[in-house]
């Protein structure tokens, strides 16, 4: 939170000092047409959110809530059980409201576990089903959406409407939202980049994309509010595990491992930072 | 088999405001797999609405309409307890019907 | 637009069961089957071609056509269009996205009790002029026109 | 080099680490063992990349506000760092640099070795006006000679901040195209003639 950086991938051609200035530029700039405005440049975001209402108004991630449902109930896996006795943290068998207080220390792994990754707890420990196998193919292509993602879709629509509320009263849900935002800030790579490089300061986009300021509460929300979500580019469902396996891409980073520690500490640091706000449900994103 | 729609409703006088939404993957023939090869068109080609059997609304599209398609039209003269039939037929002849009981708005 | 004397009496007839057994059967491509679907029209690959198809004559521009699409879109692969006709006796409405390689992406008929209304969602390959061709009981033709940009959105990493 | 900014960085981290003895658990080293657990090499993008250089661990430490003197050392060996082109011509081609402005590939875990990549540059930066999908992180490039000028100094300026733009501002959000090898000599003076050849759109 103290901390305010920027960027995706190209520059900051920021620091006034460092620039030599040739005494022609001063002569010149007289003559120079303006770069579009602030207000113009918003404009593009406005038409952007007019529409996303249209598309929110009715969200194919509906569909693959209906799916996830039809799976948590069903007899399945090696162990032909349903999920209706997992815990998501508010007792076996309780999903309605329990996606808004993810993550949180689950004392039966003494760990601090996501959405995502309990749900697969789940899905090993009852169901019998190996995580080495769910981990090899994780992210929903053109053809193919893997069970734990419409899961994390059924499981945070249920949670529709209610207040972001994750706890930090165990040492271990301190300890995890203090390493997320270690996380969040730490630079390296080819590019030198950060989570905050892109989400780390107010009103700034990459190309026509609004990035949000994970930092604040009014905008943390709204990495809560996409995802999972339906993403327009390919028409497919994807969770908070894909966008921060995309972003580390994108970060020129090496690969996060699927359901780590490290992605729930993020995701903590997240969440705590969006706590109090309302959560709409499965978003849908370009 | 393909899966259900999600047939949404609001009845405002005697007008029904659907929304509907339908899985299907909507292939333009031109995409390419991970493996490079083309997938082939697969899209819906005809949808109909039956408002207690008989036909309300019906469209012919292309492979243009977005994947996991949306489509919204307005009925006249319904009421609670109508029941609204909904029917798509893609380009292989795979067919998928689905109804659902207006409530009062 | 669509043959819709043909369409009333394929129904009439019950004749939908009879064409699903004759396909099930292997007498009939879906195609063919769907004789309501304007093959010509939606394989054209001009906007005039595609209206010549769907036997639109002389369209009239009309403001009586109202298009709610983005001026800009986030994304060309979901572009979300809603047409109000406030033409009296509107019978039906088409919807050409003039750039696309096909520009016929379809046709809405609203004449058995459904309002002059249809909201969908298209496909816009690049900065395209949508085209809205209305036809009334009477015979007649209308259109309006709106511009859609489409842009590049993330990274593109 | 490396020298000195190993005993820049063993300095600053002795400090640190000084001042936050008294906690338990040291967050930092905790996320980075965290990581170091979790990340797997991945086409091109290899576990190395975790490790801070010189730059990333002082303005980690120092929440991008690295203190005056050490950041003017490390600003001028990053600078020493930077390879002109031999022959001193800074100017490519705005058409080939636009391209590369507009690509956004390179240096990620589905990239392919060696494949060349972009600038990603309107990702953060509006440059020619005829892109209206630009990103806001940096500044508007748009018509950047006009009002700077065109001169040999400019240019050397453009290509060294493209090249390392650590060598300008130690904690700069703007990747290190040349020195981590993501532009070749040639894309960097294609993109220098984006912003400085005064036929290039970008001065219209």
């Amino acid at each position: 939170m103290k901390r305010a950086l920027t960027l995706c991938v190209a520059a900051t051609f920021a620091a006034a000092t460092a620039f030599p200035q040739p005494a022609a530029a001063q002569s010149k700039a007289g003559a120079a047409k303006p770069p579009p405005t602030a207000v113009e440049r918003d404009a593009v975001t406005a038409e952007f959110e007019k529409f996303r209402e249209v598309l929110e108004d009715a969200n194919p991630a509906e569909l693959f809530e209906a799916k996830g449902e039809e799976l948590w109930k069903a007899r399945r896996g090696p162990n032909n059980a349903s999920l209706e006795r997992c815990d998501l943290g508010l007792g076996p068998g309780v999903v309605k409201g329990a996606y808004v207080h993810l993550p949180r220390y689950f004392a039966d792994v003494d760990k601090v576990m996501d959405a995502e990754r309990r749900i697969v707890h789940c899905m090993t420990t009852l169901q019998g089903f190996k995580l080495e196998e769910l981990a090899k193919r994780p992210f929903s292509t053109a053809n193919a959406t893997p069970d734990p993602v419409a899961l994390v879709t059924y499981v945070a629509g249920q949670s529709r409407g209610m207040k972001i509320a994750v706890p930090q009263k165990h040492p271990k849900e301190r300890a995890t939202f203090e390493v997320g935002r270690e996380i969040f800030f730490y630079r390296a790579g080819s590019y030198d980049f950060s989570c905050a490089s892109c989400h780390g300061e107010d009103g700034k986009r990459i190309r026509t994309q609004q990035l949000p300021n994970f930092t604040k509460a009014d905008q943390a929300i709204r990495a809560y509010q996409g995802w999972p979500g339906y993403r327009l580019t390919g028409g497919v469902m994807h969770t908070l595990q894909w966008r921060l396996w995309d972003c580390f891409r994108q970060q020129r980073f090496p690969e996060p491992g699927y359901v780590s520690d490290s992605l729930t500490a993020l995701l903590t640091y997240l969440a705590v930072n969006a706590n109090g706000q309302v959560y709409k449900g499965p978003g849908i994103k370009r | 088999m393909a899966d259900p729609m999600r047939i949404r409703a609001r009845l405002e006088g005697d007008v029904a405001d659907v929304r509907v939404l339908m899985a299907h993957p909507m292939e333009t023939g031109q995409r390419k797999d991970a493996a490079g090869n083309v997938v082939p068109l697969h899209f819906i080609q005809t949808i109909t609405a039956h408002l207690n059997g008989k036909p309300v609304f019906q469209a012919e599209v292309s492979q243009a309409i977005s994947r996991n398609p949306v489509f919204g039209f307005k009925v006249k003269g319904a009421k609670a307890g109508d029941k609204l039939t909904i029917t798509w037929i893609d380009n292989k002849g795979d067919k998928r019907t689905d109804e659902m009981t207006l409530a009062a708005g | 637009m669509t043959d819709l004397s043909r369409r009333a009496a394929l129904k009439g007839a019950g004749a939908g069961t009879l064409l699903a057994a004759a396909m099930a059967a292997g007498l009939l491509r879906p195609s063919d089957a769907l004789a309501d679907w304007n093959k010509g029209a939606f394989e054209a690959k001009t906007v005039s071609d595609a209206l010549k198809s769907l036997k639109v004559v002389s369209p009239a521009e009309t403001k009586d056509i109202a298009i709610k699409a983005p001026d800009i879109a986030e994304n060309g692969a979901v572009v979300p269009i809603e047409i109000q006709s406030n033409i009296p006796g509107t019978k039906s409405i088409a919807v050409l996205i003039e750039k696309n390689p096909f520009p016929y992406a379809g046709s809405f008929d609203v004449s058995q009790g459904a309002m002059p209304f249809v909201a969908l969602r298209v496909k816009i390959g690049e900065s395209s002029n949508v085209r809205v061709v209305v036809a009334t009981a009477d015979g007649r033709f209308y259109t309006a026109v709106k511009e859609v940009k489409v842009t590049i959105g993330g990274c593109g990493g | 080099m490396r020298a000195l900014t190993a005993s820049i960085l063993g300095a600053t981290t002795l400090a640190l680490v000084a001042s936050a003895a008294a906690q338990v658990v040291d967050p930092r080293s905790e996320a980075v063992a965290t990581l170091k657990r979790d990340f797997k090499s991945q086409g091109i993008a290899a576990v190395d990349r975790l490790d801070e250089d010189g730059v990333q661990a002082i303005c980690n430490r120092s929440d991008d506000k690295p203190p005056k003197e050490i950041a003017q050392r490390l600003e001028s060996d990053q600078l020493q760092q930077i390879k002109y082109p031999a022959d001193g011509k800074y100017l490519g081609d705005w058409k080939t640099g636009e391209r590369i402005a507009q690509d956004g590939r390179g240096m990620t875990w589905s990239d392919k070795a060696g494949a060349p990549g972009g600038g990603s540059c309107y990702n953060c930066h509006q440059i020619g006006l005829q892109e209206t999908s630009f990103g806001t992180i940096g500044p508007s490039l748009y018509q950047f000679g006009k009002v700077r000028g065109y001169g040999t100094d400019v240019q050397k300026y453009v290509y060294g901040k493209i090249y390392n733009a650590k060598a300008f501002s130690l904690c700069s959000q703007m990747p290190r195209f040349g020195h981590v090898g993501a532009l070749t000599e040639q894309q960097i003076r294609d993109l220098v003639a984006l912003l400085l050849d005064p036929s290039s759109p970008v001065n219209k």
